[in-house]
Formats: structure tokens, C-alpha cells, sequence
């Protein structure tokens, strides 16, 4: 017996099947497209709906839609400015100001968070019985109360326990900065400022115009880490001719900065110390109670989440790795940077990125405490003075879902990127 | 009690030319004993190991043959007695560690091969920052051994690309790239499909043949009859009974023994 | 729908009032909202729904009191609100009328030694964000070359929450404001007003643009308050009054004559239910922020236009 | 014994060993501190770092917690109790305790959130507690019209007439799925939608002029303190979750459009602040309904919270989804279940298994995410706090207001994790 | 070639008394095809299987066996060619699917039983759901079938407390709880320990013993023996050979086809 074609098989020949509109409903192939119509039909629906209740509603309240507005003088201060603004310019331009201040106040939160959150993680994992308690203490009280109540609570306690600058004056002041040179008062924290001697002017970059001489830091910082960069590519070529790994730490340390004091040195870098003047403090820079109460609000609020997830991702890690590196003869310090740590960064950094985008987006959290970030000035102010809620509202959205997605993006490419080969 | 059969994977010829047992002591363990919190896991452990001995250690589960084995590259502390492995004591002495662990290769139940690393980096990562080897050197040995567990042509994958039986050869290679003078397994078979079993037995085998001092963990009687050239039993921390496979199979003496043997053989 | 018939059919008169300002709208230790504009939604509430209690209060940030209103999600704003041209044109507004004539100070604590708020350079200000305030204080340090830091609050419990502990030297917003904050604090005599008026803060009751008829009633009912006041009427001779008397604009404020309540679509009556509920202007303004409550407000220029002040409601007629 | 030698090799053990005890230094309080506690000079640091911490945090709190008024009227009242010793307040707590817990909220109706949320246990244990007859579902599913008209009151016939839409989609799907369940689905989704677009209003109206029935009307700005809190976080969780199987099924489908339909709603609420979308419901959604509609504020609110929760929910479920083995589909397949009895018999119950902790973590994150509330006026514990801090006797009081809400939302929260745990622990066990 | 040896699990007799081929037609596949992407999987695919018969497919890894039997209860679709089960076209007609499916029972290499049910109701839910069969009936049915297959003690316990051979047969017993007409089995024993294959190969023969339908896919050689009326052996998405299994075995026709045989028996 083989395979051969039987006779009865006649019988039942292909029919050609016609389409039938019955198929959109019981064929697998339509239905899927009769299910999509359908919701396409309901989304248009809807759409139509909202879009057309937009029109009425704006034509009812006899407003336009414009985002004319924004080249309009703001008429308003902001007290925290990374760029030049005055009262006179424009809402876009205090918007752009609140724009920056968010990014500043972001940035600033996730590298506290990232500290901190790195520290109790590890901390927790300690064998020190009381370390390990304490940080769990840590993690769980500020895990499980708002954010927006630790921002209160940090605004409160700089407003309310710290000296007022006039404890400051007299001859038998009540306060003292520390070093002569770090004032902390109810309204914030002086802190000293670099000064230049020589200004290169600055970098003519549009609305935001930033310093030459920070620019050429900058550049000069970056240059340092790519050279570094080359030292331990050096260093891993040496071993890799002769096994052995000359010694890196000290050229790191010298490419890393030696450059940049030398830049500082050249341009007649000094502190400019803040100084009781009249009401305030001045001079110095200023770091305000309302970024102070969300930079340690929201920084020691995520940094809990973070250590949950340093501790998870180091824990996820099997025992067995680091076994199996000792019995290859790897000492501690070698096992962790060579075996632990690629391994658990690739666990711990998605959840640390999503750490980072809901602290980015809990600095719209700071009309709390009056920080001026963008709902503060775009959203806040700006939409009351000119009354464009819609637009104001939406364009609030559109930066935050920007931002949003730009770091989620990154972290796409950085999935894809470690993500573990397997079968 | 039945006559044992051989592991049907064991057929070709064992050569056993090179597997001479030497009179130098490559590991004595004396007055051994150990506990976690105040369980008494080890009892009492006095053994010596010469250089080319293939030891299998057998026992019920929770006997402490892991332990023992552990104690030995020293992944766990003994709180008494002694052990010495190829004339280092082990102690708290870190130096004294690192050096029998860079003699001693050891081979795990669930591989624990690296991830993130390729094959070839898996086999050259500690001769490169351990023994300070130039990487072009350190990947020409690893490319030997992996000739030798036969998959050199995986170098390039990661672990979690091959087969069960890949990874655990890898794993065989990976310990042999540090050269060690021991090997030590720990249940390597028992995660592994029966096909895969046959492959890493026979790199077990082929690595005995070239005179190695192997203690093995295992629980398959065949390669135990074929390769080893001693039997230790254990159950409750303790060693029970030893003798050579032929005798300790055919001819158990302690009541423990038979009935262990009876479980394992008779199904 | 127009607005008063939205009214009617809930039952409920929804007044936006402040979060908190002690003398003009705050809510008790029972909840129940007490104050000068209060009182005024009160009496519209009266004049509209013939319960002065059936009026729901939406407490307002200066932020987003003009949404709420636009939005429609109270009938009426009523909330030391600064009559401007923007408001009025521009945000599609309408503002009825005065209710408080006020003008920006500043206040500081004693102990600062300041005298006029022209040595007020460097100092640091607390400000409602979203109001007046906030503009006329950058003009006004701006015109005098004087810099300031300023901190932006949300209301004006934290503005003076911020003020005494220290957190700013100054605060500032409608003086009117500034008695009410003061009369509150533990120990009102540390703080002084410095005698600089910055600007003109009209502040009355706003309306949706668009509904002419309600805005009418609003419009009136404040009217009526002043008015009230101007011939005498008070909550104790109402009732006396309705009965008729010889002044013929009494009678028809009242509406025992002239009809004028159902011209505004409500009934004859609710101007005096209005003045029942809360007296005429002077004896609201007397129980509320006057001179014999803690907040101690001289009428100064609330006072009606026959007494030297700018209260002039125009005819009943 | 001795040497068991290579040469010698036969060994026997003829008596075993006994266990006997650790050496001094391996056991007891002594090692514990030593391998604990001291185990080398870092270590010891730390310890004494964290010693320090500790004692720094009781010196400086446990005084004034310790002493700490709890009857007085008044902050002045109590600084004269406390007499210029460092003490807490409490007494606000005590003095405004009811309004903490229910805002405004009229007093001789104080039973019926109580009532709403016992019974709200009530209809959560036949979820909780699989032991319990199934029939008690229904109580579940009608529980969120009770939940409500307990609340807000009113007519009795509102909460019905938006019942009886789903209970109209419901007969329509039963009718219609005699024809084809894919009709039957369309039916469900269209036809409550017509009837509360067309019918439910004027069936509200005929029914409360014939039988008026009802509890007193009480106004949304009535609500505040906790009850709100919990108001939107239960009605947001629970909301959430259907509208997240929904959407994590969407992004899971294969239909091209309704998965990109869900990727950007998904990704769209994701991306922005719940605060611009708390901003959206008060002020601008007026913009997005019929000229003239104007409903609650707390339910524009949970209507908000519950888009921004349901966007959380269907990651979490999508995960849980992911996990499942692609044999579970097959199994159920070839068994000939379609595709929503294999959702519902098969796939829902273990995804949903799978993701509890994500679920519960969720829903923490939404309860805390539920202080937001104050930046747009509603009366949630932190906007009470401002109201009571308004208030001339309690005018700068900050810590005692503070700890008190904190400690409660604490409470509640890791309340929420540990059971998160425990039921984790118990269905794993359920399987072994 | 060697002579092949039974398993040694099926010792006992096997009754063939109702193990009879009819002259109905049960599957009928004309002309199949099917393409994953662009990789042609399975090319022109044609086969007839009458009622009563017992088919074992065999063939090398990725061969395609598995996909074949899936597309005969559409968990694959095909894009040319035809299937009629019992007389129902398989196309995208979803009441068609649903029909055959009801009628065509599958057990898979692992198991995929539901663990979230008791065993009791992993059996019961799919007459309840599908068949609309009343609870009570449904747990008869399901009990009789848990009996028959030797684990109606295990009916209330869930599916991860049983050992692999037990999952298995409680497979098993959940499809035929539908009634079915017609068994597939995909590598049912292949995810088994030796001691639990036998256990499960039981039950099929039992279940062949009483004249089901069966197709299957497994390389049980002892069980197409003594069990299948025809082997089928696939290579490279084609039906390479198909006959009866003693000429199978002992004549292999295709070159093939030997060498697949020498390799799965020769070891
Ligand atoms: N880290 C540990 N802490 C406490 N007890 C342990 C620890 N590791 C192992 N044990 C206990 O020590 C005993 C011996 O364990 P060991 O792993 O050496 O046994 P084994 O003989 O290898 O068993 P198996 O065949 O199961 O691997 C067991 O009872 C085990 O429970
Ligand atoms: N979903 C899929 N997409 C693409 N290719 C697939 C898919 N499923 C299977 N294949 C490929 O189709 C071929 C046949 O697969 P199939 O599973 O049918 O083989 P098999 O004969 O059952 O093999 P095995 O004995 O390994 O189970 C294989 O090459 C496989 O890689
Ligand atoms: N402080 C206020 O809330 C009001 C300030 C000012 N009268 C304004 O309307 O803008
Ligand atoms: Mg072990
Ligand atoms: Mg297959």
C-alpha cells in the first residue's frame, strides 16, 4: 500500500466557494475585517461626536482656537529662570522657562533617586541585620504614602524649621552658614557660584542661548569620558596581548578632569559666595524651597521604588552565578563586574526607565509647593491669564507625551539591544 | 540482588591505559564537620583523595554529598577539621582560597553557564582575569577543550542557544580551560533529557581516560561501574560504607547500602 | 437652556466662591459658608430660588475660577474677582458690576522696619498665581527698578502660611485680602500695611457672556443691596416697608409697585427676599468685614456715593 | 577510624554518628550579633551609622510625639495645655475627626457610607473568596448602583435606569446569539448605548413622578476626606479592570487596526501626567460633551482616574497574558471553546492569576494617585487639611495633619501589599 | 537491520477484536499545502484515513508531522488543497471549525491541561461549555472516562499535584469526554520519564482496542507495531512512505526512510 490518490475522491472535488456575505460573519478570514469596521465605525462616531461638540462649545463661548497667545508678553515673573526671561517676553518663552525647569527639576530627581534607590537596594540586601531592617523601614514608608504628601512635608519642613535669612544678620546671629559659605534659610538653600573672570559669551543657539564657557566644559568633559573611553579600550588590548591589565584608575581620573580644572584655572574660575544683603541672601546660587521640596520629595520617593527594584534585579540573578564564578577562582569584586552586574542591569534597567518617566511626569506635581516647571507657567499661569485652556491644555499634553515617549523609545533600543539570545 | 546493567550510552571501549591512581595525596579531608545554624549537615568526614582517583559519591537525597563536595572548593565554610586540597589548607584565608579554586574545576547540576557571554567568552573569562593569560592564548585553549566536548562550532552562540547537553559540555569545558589538577561534579546528568545524558557521560568518560581526579556526585551506576575506581556511600552527613563499583555493587555491606541499592537499581 | 432655568430646574443656585478668605467666603466649623460674597450669593439665592441656603458653593482657586465658570460649572463667580478689560472681553466675561472697590497692598511683619513698599527692593514676595496680583506686581517693581523674587502660591491660606513662617518677607494682594489674612493671624499687630496702593481692584460678581438675562439678575440683585442701603431699607423695616410706603422707588425695589421682578423673569418679591436674606449692602458688609468684626474694615471708598464713597446703583426705574 | 586510604579502599560505617551541637562560636545570641551585626569593619560602621540614625529620629520625634495633646479646641488652647514644651497637637485630629474621614458630608447620613462600604465586603467576597457560592455574584455585579445610590441618593430610578442598560445589552447579546455571537457582541456594545442615549432619561423621569423612591440627594462637594479618596480609588480599580482586559486584549489582537487603536490610547494616557488629565475633567471636558451638559465633578473625576488606571491595568494584564503558554490557547481551541469562552474559562482566570501583584500594585498607585484630587478643589485629606488650616483656631498646624494622613494612607496601603502577598502565597499553594 | 524490539511497557496481549478498518472515510486531505511565511512546510499533501484506522506518523524533526495533524483540526490553516473531516470542509467557515473540532479530539506533547481546574473540571468544561451537556451528566461522563483511563481518585485535585504520566492520560480522558470520533495525538509520550511512557501507551492502546480513530505522532516504534494498521513517514513536509508497519519496519522502500530508521532504533 502506498500513497496513492483514492477514487472517491471524485465525489468530493473542490467546490469553489463564492463569497457570501454571510462569510463576514462566520468566516475567520472576514470577520476579523467586519469586526474592524465596526469599531471603526464606532471610533468615527464617537470622533465626530467630541469634535463636533468642540466646535459648538467654542463657537457658543464665542472663542477661537489659536495658539496666537503664546507671542504674546506674559505680563508675569518667574522666579526660577535657567534662561533669560523678564515680564516682558512672551508665554512661549515662560513656557519654554517652565519647559526647562522641568527637565532641570527631572534630571535632578533621577540622579537622587538612581543614588539612593542604588544604595538601599544593595543596603537591603546586607547581612547586617539593623542596615538591612532600617532601609527596609525606608522603602516601605515611602512607598506606601503619596508623593505629593512627602512633597508637602519636605516643603514644610524647609519653610517651617529652617532659620529666616534675618537669623542670619546682627552681631549675635541665632544662625550661621556652614563653611561661611552654604546658607540654609526658609526660603531655600545658597549655596556658592562659579564665576568666570574671562566670558566667552555665549553660544548663539536661538531662544536658548547657553554660556561659551559651560558649553566649552561641557565639550571638554565629554571629550575627557571619550577619551577614557580609549584608556580602557588600551587597557583591555594590553591584557588581551599579554594578559595582563595595566593599571587605569589614576589616567581615568586625570583624562576625566584634569582637563576641566585646567579650563576652569584658564578662565579664572572662582566661587562667588552668597552674602546677607538686604531682605535675602544674594549672590550664590539660590536653590529655592519649592525645587528643594520636590527634588527630595520626589527623589527619595522614587528612590524607594528603585531600591525594590536594585534588590529584585540583583536577587534575580541566581545563586548559582555567582557560584559558578568563584569555582572558576574569580574573586568578589571580579564576579560582580564581570558576571553580576551586565546581568542585573539588564533586569533592573527597564523598570528603572519607567521609575524615571513617572518622576518625570510627577514634576507636574509641583504647583504643590509653587515650583514654576511647565503645568506651572504653560499650564497654570499662562492659561489663566489668557483663559486658552483647550490649547493650553493640549499643547501640556503633547510636551509631556513627548518627553514620555522619547524615553520610552530609548528604552526600546536598549531592550533590543541586551535583550538575552535564546533558542 | 540483580546483576546491574550498564548505562545503555556506555558501549564503546573504556580505555583505561591512562587511569593509574598515584600515591600522591590530592585532597585529605580529616575530622571534617559541618552545620548550618545547628543542623549537623556533615559528621565527622575523614577521606583522602590520590591524584588520578575517580570518586563517585552516591547517597540519598539530603545526605550531604553536595555539601561535601562544596566544602571542597570550599563554596561552603566546614566549622571543624580539615581539609586540604593539593597541600593548601582551607581556612579563612582568602589567598589560600583563591589558589584551590583556581585548581579545582567544578561542574554543576544546572550549568550555571554565563548568559550574557558567548560560548568561547563563558571558556576564557577566568583564564583571562584569573590566571592572567593573553586572550588570544585563553581562546585557543578554549577552542581545544571545546573541540574535546566536541562543539567547537557553538563558540559563538550564547548559552541560551544550545541544547541541555551543549550547555553542560560547555560547562565541562569552561572548568578545564583553567587546567585544574580536580574536577569536581555535582549531579552533572540529572537536569538533562536522557539523549543528552549519553553526551556528557561521554565527555565524562573521554576526560577520565586523559587521568584526571574526578569526585563525581552522580547516580548513574553505569558510568560509576565503568569509570570509577571508588564508591562512597553517604547518608546523614556521614560516609557509610566505600569499596571499589564492582565490589560495593555486587557485594554492599551496611544494611543502609543494600537498601539505597535496592531503590535505585530495582525499578 | 438659559441659566435661570437651569437654576430653577436644580433647585440650586452653584456660587464659585474663595477656598478660604476669612470675612469675604470661608466655610465654618460646620461647613456652612460664611462671609461678604457669600452673603451676596445668598441673597441671590434668595432673590432667585427663595432659599438663601439653596446655593451650593464651589470653592475657586484663583487659577480655576474663570474655567469653572466658563465650563458652566457654577452659575456665577463670586470671589474678590478683579474687574479687567481681558476678563471682561477677551476671556468672554461679564462682569455685573462692584462689589468692593479695592486696590493691591502690600503687608509685611513690623519687625522688618519697612515703611513703604519702596524699600522693598530684593525682598521676597508671596503671590497668588493666576490673578491681578501677580501682573501689577511686575509692573510695578519693574517701573520702580526694583527686583524681587517672587513665590507663587495657590491660595491665600498658603500664602499665609508661607508669609509667617517666614518663607516671604512680603505678601501682597488686594488690601481688602490683606485685613481679612491679618485679622486671622495669632498676632495681627506684628504686621502692618504699608500705605502703597499699586492698582485699581474693582472686584464684583461675574457671569458667563452671553446670557443677558441672567446676567441682568445678578446685576440687580447687587443693585437692589446698594440701593437698599441708599433709601434706608434694612433687614428690620422689610417687612414694615412691604407694605407700602410713600418713596415710590422703595416701592417698586420691593415690588409693591412696578412689576420690576417679573421683567427679570422672577417674581415681584425677590428683591426683598434678597435684602431678608442678608440685609442691604451697609448691614452685609457691617455683619461680614466691618469695622466691628476682626477684620475691621473702615467702608472707605464702599461707602455710598452720598457719604464721599463710589457706591452708586443706578435707578429703580 | 582512620585513613580510609585509596590502597585500603573497602570502608564501613557500622554504628552512625549522633548530630551533635555546633561549636560555642556557631550558635546562639553571640554569633548572631558577629554575623549580623559585626562581621567586619564595614559592617560595624554601618551599625553604628544606623545606631545613630535611629537614635537621632527617636530623640527628635519621640518627645513630641509622646507628648502630645489630644483634647483641645484649639492650636492656641493646646499650646497653653503643652505650656512651651515641645509637644503634638492631636487635638485636631480628635476635633476634626469626622470631617477628616467624611468631608462634609451631611451627619445624620453618616450610615450610609458606612453602610456602602460594608457592603462593599460584602460584594468583594465572593471575588475573594472562591469557596463562596457563585450566586452571590449578582449581589457583586449590582453592588456598584447600590454603592452608589447609597452615596449620592437621589431618585432610586437613576441608578436603575443606567442599570437597565446593561442589563439591555445583556438581552440583547442572548437574543442575538442565536444568530451569530459576533452580531450578539455588536448588539451588546449598541444597545445599551441607544438606551441611555434615548430611553433611560425619560424612563428616569416617568418612574420618579410615579414612584418617587429614594434617599435625600447628597451633593458631590458634600463628599470629601477619605470617602473620597476611597470613593475614587474602589471606583477606579474596579472600573479599571474590565476596561483593561479590554484593551490588553485589544493590543494583543491580531486585527491590525483595533490593536493600533489600543496601542495609542494605551501609550497616549501613559504618557501624560494623571494631574493634565484631572485638569481635563475640570475644566475642559465641558468642551468635549453637548453644549449644556454639566455632570458631577467627582464622577467626571473617576471617569478620568479610571482611563488613566485602565491604561496601567492592560500593561499589567498584557503581562499577565504573556505568560501564559501558548498550549493554552491550543488546548482550549482544540476542544472547540470560541474565543470568549476560552477568554473567560481559560485564559482571563490564570492571566489574571498571574498578575495579581501587578493588579494590587496598580491599584495602590491609583489610591495614592487619588491625592491629586485637591489641584482641582475637591475636598480629598490634603485639600481638608488646607480647609482646616483655614480655619482661625487651627490656623499652622502642619505635622500632626500630616502624620495623620500619612500614617492612614500608609496603613491602607501596605495593608494592600502584604495581602497582595498572602493571596500570591495561596494560589500558589492551590496548585501544589 | 536489526529485528525491533516492543517496547518493553506493552508486555501484555493486545486485543485487536474491534479494531477494525471500515470502508468510511474519516479524513480526507486532497492536494494540501501549507506555507509559513514563504518556508513551504507542507507540500501536496494527500492522504485518506477511514474509520477504525490507527495511523502513526513518524519522521525526522521538522518534518512537519506536527503540523499536519494540527491543520486536521485547524490549528493551522492551510492555504491550498483541501480537508474534509467526517464529511466537513475545513475552511474559514467557523461553525465548520467548530464542528470538527467538537468531533476531533487532541492530546498534546505537553499535556496543556488547565491548571487554574481540578482535574474533574479540566474533563467537564468543554462538554458543559461546548456540548451544553448539563453539569451533573457531564461529571458522569467525565468520571467514567477518568476510570477508565486508572485516576478517578485523582478527579478533585489540580493538575500540577500529579506526576507527567498522569497529566497525560488526564489529557487524554478530557478529550474524550467530547465524544470524539476521531484522537490525534501530537509526541503524547515524548515529555514522559521511561516509567510514566508505558503508563500512557497503555491507555492508547486501550483506547485503539476499542476501535477510536487514531492519528499520532510519536516515535514509539513498540506501540506502531503493535498498535497502528499504517505507518506514515513524513520528510521535508512530504509523505515519504506509508505502509503497514511489519513491512515498514523490516522493508523500508525509500532511502530515507532506512536511514531514519537505523537512527531511531539503532542505538
Ligand atoms: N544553605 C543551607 N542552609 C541550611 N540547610 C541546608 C543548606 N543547604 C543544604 N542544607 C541541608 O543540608 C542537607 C544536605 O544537603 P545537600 O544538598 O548536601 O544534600 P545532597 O546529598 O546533595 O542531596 P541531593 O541529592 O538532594 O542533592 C539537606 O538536608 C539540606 O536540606
Ligand atoms: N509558527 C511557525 N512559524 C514558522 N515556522 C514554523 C512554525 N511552526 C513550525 N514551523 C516550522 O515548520 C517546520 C515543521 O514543523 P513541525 O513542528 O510540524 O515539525 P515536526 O515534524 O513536528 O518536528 P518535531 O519532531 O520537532 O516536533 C519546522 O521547520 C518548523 O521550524
Ligand atoms: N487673590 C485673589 O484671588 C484675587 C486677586 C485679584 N483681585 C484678582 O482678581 O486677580
Ligand atoms: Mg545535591
Ligand atoms: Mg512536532
Amino acid at each position: 500500500m502506498s500513497s496513492t490518490t483514492d477514487p472517491r475522491m471524485a465525489e468530493t472535488a473542490p467546490k469553489k466557494r463564492a463569497f457570501h456575505p454571510s462569510m463576514l460573519l462566520y468566516d475567520q478570514r472576514y470577520r476579523s475585517i467586519t469586526i474592524q469596521i465596526f469599531a471603526l465605525f464606532l471610533l468615527m462616531l464617537g470622533a465626530a461626536w467630541l469634535i463636533d461638540n468642540v466646535i459648538n462649545n467654542l463657537r457658543l463661548l464665542g472663542r477661537s482656537f489659536s495658539f496666537n497667545f503664546l507671542w504674546q508678553s506674559a505680563g508675569y515673573d518667574i522666579n526660577q529662570r535657567p534662561i533669560e526671561y523678564n515680564s516682558q517676553m512672551t508665554h512661549g518663552r515662560a513656557a519654554l522657562v517652565g519647559f526647562l525647569n522641568t527637565i532641570i527639576l527631572a534630571i535632578m530627581g533621577c540622579a537622587l533617586a538612581t543614588v539612593l534607590g542604588v544604595l538601599a537596594g544593595v543596603l537591603r540586601l546586607s547581612k547586617n541585620w539593623i542596615v538591612s531592617r532600617l532601609v527596609t523601614v525606608y522603602v516601605e514608608i515611602f512607598r506606601n504614602i503619596p508623593t505629593l504628601i512627602w512633597i508637602l512635608i519636605f516643603g514644610a519642613v524647609m519653610a517651617e524649621s529652617m532659620p529666616a535669612p534675618s537669623a542670619f544678620r546682627g552681631d549675635d546671629p541665632s544662625a550661621s552658614m556652614i563653611f561661611d559659605a552654604i546658607a540654609i534659610t526658609n526660603r531655600g538653600v545658597y549655596v556658592p557660584a562659579i564665576l568666570f573672570t574671562t566670558e566667552l559669551g555665549v553660544l548663539p543657539l536661538g531662544p536658548i542661548s547657553p554660556s561659551l564657557n559651560w558649553v566649552l566644559i561641557l565639550a571638554v568633559l565629554v571629550a575627557g569620558v571619550f577619551a577614557n573611553k580609549y584608556i580602557i579600550a588600551h587597557a583591555t588590548r594590553v591584557q588581551n596581548a599579554t594578559g595582563l591589565r595595566p593599571k587605569t584608575w589614576w589616567k581615568s581620573l586625570l583624562v576625566l578632569f584634569g582637563p576641566v580644572v585646567v579650563i576652569f584655572l584658564a578662565l579664572g574660575a572662582h566661587l562667588e559666595y552668597p552674602e546677607l544683603r538686604g531682605f535675602n541672601f544674594a549672590g550664590g546660587t539660590h536653590l529655592r524651597n519649592s525645587l528643594l521640596a520636590m527634588w527630595l520629595g520626589l527623589g527619595i520617593y522614587t528612590g524607594a521604588f528603585i531600591a525594590e527594584i536594585v534588590r529584585g534585579g540583583i536577587l534575580a540573578i541566581s545563586k548559582g552565578q555567582t557560584e559558578a564564578a568563584f569555582a572558576l577562582g574569580l574573586q568578589p569584586g571580579k564576579t560582580m563586574r564581570l558576571v553580576i552586574l551586565p546581568q542585573a542591569l539588564r533586569v533592573i534597567i527597564p523598570p528603572l526607565i519607567s521609575q524615571y518617566l513617572n518622576l518625570t511626569k510627577n514634576t507636574s506635581l509641583g504647583l504643590a509647593v509653587g515650583y514654576m516647571d511647565l503645568r506651572s507657567t504653560l499650564g497654570g499661569i499662562t492659561i489663566n491669564q489668557t483663559g486658552r485652556e483647550l490649547e493650553g491644555m493640549l499643547l501640556l499634553m503633547a510636551v509631556y507625551l513627548a518627553i514620555s515617549l522619547t524615553i520610552s523609545g530609548l528604552m526600546n533600543v536598549y531592550n533590543a539591544r541586551v535583550k538575552l539570545k535564546e533558542r | 540482588m540483580t546483576e546491574i546493567q550498564l548505562d545503555p550510552g556506555i558501549d564503546r571501549k573504556i580505555d583505561t591505559s591512562a587511569m593509574k591512581v598515584t600515591d600522591e595525596v590530592a585532597i585529605q579531608i580529616t575530622g571534617m564537620n559541618k552545620w548550618y545554624g545547628s543542623f549537623h549537615v556533615l559528621r565527622d568526614i575523614n577521606m583522602t583523595v590520590n591524584r588520578g582517583e575517580r570518586i563517585v559519591i552516591c547517597g540519598p537525597s539530603g545526605s550531604g554529598k553536595s555539601t561535601l563536595i562544596r566544602c571542597i572548593n570550599r563554596l561552603e565554610e566546614h566549622q571543624a577539621g580539615q581539609i586540604i586540597v593539593d597541600g593548601t589548607e582551607l581556612s579563612g584565608d582568602l589567598k589560600n582560597i583563591d589558589k584551590v579554586r583556581s585548581e579545582v574545576g567544578m561542574v554543576f547540576q544546572h550549568f550555571n553557564l554565563f548568559p550574557h557571554l558567548t560560548i568561547l567568552e563563558n571558556c576564557t573569562l577566568a583564564p583571562i582575569w584569573v590566571r592572567k593569560v593573553p586572550k588570544r592564548e585563553a581562546e585557543e585553549t578554549a577552542m581545544h577543550f571545546l573541540e574535546k566536548v566536541k562543539i567547537p562550532e557553538q563558540a559563538n552562540k550564547f548559552p541560551g542557544q544550545l541544547s541541555g547537553g551543549q550547555q553542560q559540555r560547555v560547562a565541562i569545558a569552561r572548568s578545564l580551560c583553567m587546567k585544574p589538577r580536580i574536577m569536581l561534579f555535582d549531579e552533572p546528568t540529572s537536569a538533562l533529557d536522557p539523549e543528552m545524558i549519553k553526551e556528557v557521560l561521554d565527555t565524562m568518560i573521554a576526560l577520565a581516560e586523559e587521568g584526571m581526579t574526578m569526585l563525581c556526585v552522580t547516580h548513574e551506576m553505569g558510568f560509576a561501574q565503568a569509570v570509577a575506581n571508588r564508591v562512597i556511600f553517604m547518608d546523614q552527613g556521614q560516609i557509610v560504607e566505600q569499596n571499589e563499583p564492582r565490589e560495593f555493587f555486587n557485594n554492599p555491606q551496611s544494611d543502609r547500602t543494600k537498601l539505597f541499592l535496592s531503590q535505585i537499581l530495582g525499578h | 437652556q438659559t441659566t435661570l432655568e437651569t437654576i430653577l430646574d436644580r433647585g440650586e443656585l452653584i456660587c464659585g466662591s474663595n477656598t478660604g478668605q476669612a470675612g469675604f467666603g470661608a466655610p465654618d466649623a460646620n461647613g456652612v459658608w460664611q462671609g461678604f460674597d457669600v452673603g451676596f450669593c445668598r441673597a441671590l439665592g434668595a432673590a432667585v430660588l427663595n432659599d438663601p441656603n439653596a446655593v451650593t458653593f464651589v470653592p475657586l482657586t484663583s487659577q480655576t475660577r474663570f474655567s469653572a465658570l466658563a465650563s458652566g460649572e457654577v452659575d456665577v463667580l463670586a470671589r474678590n474677582t478683579t474687574w479687567t478689560f481681558v476678563r471682561d472681553v477677551d476671556l468672554n466675561l461679564t462682569f455685573v458690576g462692584t462689589n468692593y472697590y479695592d486696590g493691591q497692598g502690600f503687608m509685611v511683619t513690623r519687625d522688618l522696619g519697612v515703611s513703604s513698599a519702596l524699600e522693598l527692593d530684593g525682598a521676597t514676595v508671596c503671590i497668588e498665581t493666576g490673578t491681578t496680583t501677580e501682573l501689577n506686581l511686575a509692573d510695578y517693581f519693574r517701573v520702580n527698578n526694583m527686583s524681587y523674587e517672587p513665590v507663587p502660591v495657590d491660595t491665600a491660606a498658603e500664602a499665609q502660611q508661607q508669609y509667617l513662617a517666614g518663607a516671604c518677607d512680603v505678601y501682597t494682594t488686594d488690601v481688602s485680602a490683606l485685613a481679612s489674612s491679618r485679622a486671622a493671624f495669632a498676632s495681627p499687630d506684628a504686621h502692618a500695611i504699608l500705605p502703597e496702593v499699586i492698582s485699581k481692584e474693582p472686584l464684583g460678581p461675574v457671569v458667563r457672556h452671553g446670557d443677558d438675562q441672567w446676567g441682568d439678575i445678578v446685576q440687580w440683585t447687587l443693585f437692589a443691596l446698594i440701593a437698599a442701603e441708599e433709601l434706608g431699607v434694612t433687614s428690620a423695616n422689610l417687612e414694615e416697608l412691604k407694605a407700602g410706603s410713600n418713596n415710590p422707588e422703595i416701592n417698586r425695589l420691593l415690588g409693591v409697585e412696578g412689576g420690576f421682578g417679573e421683567m427679570l423673569g422672577l417674581d415681584n418679591e425677590w428683591a426683598a427676599r434678597a435684602i431678608a436674606a442678608v440685609g442691604n449692602y451697609g448691614e452685609l458688609f457691617a455683619s461680614t468685614i466691618g469695622d466691628q468684626t476682626p477684620i475691621g474694615l473702615a467702608r472707605g471708598l464702599n461707602a455710598q456715593w452720598t457719604q464721599g464713597g463710589l457706591l452708586y446703583a443706578p435707578p429703580f426705574r | 577510624m582512620s585513613d580510609t586510604h585509596a590502597q585500603t579502599v573497602a570502608y564501613v560505617r557500622n554504628e552512625m554518628l549522633a548530630p551533635s551541637d555546633p561549636p560555642l562560636r556557631e550558635a546562639g545570641a553571640v554569633k548572631w550579633l558577629r554575623e549580623n551585626l559585626f562581621s567586619g569593619a564595614l559592617n560595624t560602621i554601618l551599625t553604628l551609622a544606623s545606631l545613630l540614625v535611629i537614635w537621632y529620629a527617636l530623640a527628635a520625634i519621640g518627645p513630641w510625639l509622646l507628648n502630645s495633646v489630644w483634647s483641645a479646641g484649639s492650636l492656641a488652647e493646646c499650646r497653653a495645655i503643652l505650656d512651651g514644651t515641645s509637644g503634638a497637637c492631636f487635638s485636631v485630629i480628635t476635633d476634626r475627626w469626622h470631617q477628616l474621614l467624611f468631608g462634609f458630608y451631611p451627619p445624620q447620613h453618616y450610615w450610609r457610607p458606612v453602610l456602602a462600604l460594608a457592603l462593599l465586603f460584602a460584594a468583594l467576597a465572593p471575588v475573594l473568596f472562591p469557596a463562596l457560592p457563585r450566586k452571590l455574584m449578582i449581589f457583586t455585579a449590582v453592588y456598584p448602583f447600590i454603592g452608589y445610590h447609597l452615596l449620592w441618593g437621589g431618585s432610586v430610578w437613576f441608578p436603575v435606569s443606567v442599570a437597565l442598560g446593561f442589563v439591555a445589552g445583556y438581552l440583547a447579546y442572548v437574543l442575538l446569539a442565536r444568530v451569530s455571537t459576533l452580531i450578539a457582541v455588536f448588539g451588546a456594545i449598541l444597545a445599551p448605548v441607544f438606551w441611555w442615549a434615548f430611553a433611560a432619561g425619560a424612563f428616569d423621569q416617568t418612574m420618579s413622578s410615579i414612584l418617587p423612591l429614594g434617599l435625600e440627594f447628597v451633593r458631590s462637594d458634600r463628599f470629601g476626606g477619605f470617602l473620597i479618596s476611597l470613593i475614587i480609588g474602589i471606583s477606579g480599580i474596579s472600573l479599571s479592570l474590565p476596561i483593561g482586559i479590554l484593551l490588553a486584549l485589544g493590543r494583543q489582537s491580531d486585527m491590525v487596526f483595533l490593536k493600533s487603536v489600543c496601542v495609542v490610547v494605551i501609550e497616549f494616557i501613559r504618557g501624560v501626567p494623571l494631574i493634565t488629565l484631572l485638569f481635563t475633567a475640570s475644566l475642559l471636558l465641558n468642551y468635549f460633551l453637548p453644549p449644556g451638559t454639566t455632570f458631577d465633578l467627582i464622577l467626571r473625576v473617576i471617569i478620568m482616574v479610571t482611563l488613566f488606571a485602565s491604561a496601567y491595568m492592560a500593561e499589567v494584564i498584557r503581562g499577565g497574558l504573556a505568560a501564559l503558554p501558548k498550549g493554552q490557547y491550543e488546548a482550549a481551541d482544540a476542544l472547540g471553546l470560541n474565543y470568549w469562552k476560552a477568554q473567560r474559562l481559560i485564559i482571563m482566570p490564570q492571566a489574571l492569576k498571574i498578575s495579581i501583584p501587578g493588579i494590587v500594585n496598580t491599584f495602590i498607585g491609583l489610591f495614592k494617585d487619588t491625592t491629586l484630587v485637591v489641584f482641582i478643589g475637591l475636598l480629598d485629606p490634603i485639600g481638608l487639611s488646607n480647609a482646616i488650616r483655614a480655619d482661625t483656631n487651627w490656623n499652622g498646624i502642619y505635622w500632626e495633619l500630616f502624620i495623620f494622613i500619612a500614617a492612614l494612607f500608609f496603613i491602607f496601603c501596605f495593608g494592600m501589599s502584604r495581602y497582595s502577598m498572602y493571596l500570591e502565597r495561596r494560589l500558589k499553594t492551590d496548585h501544589k
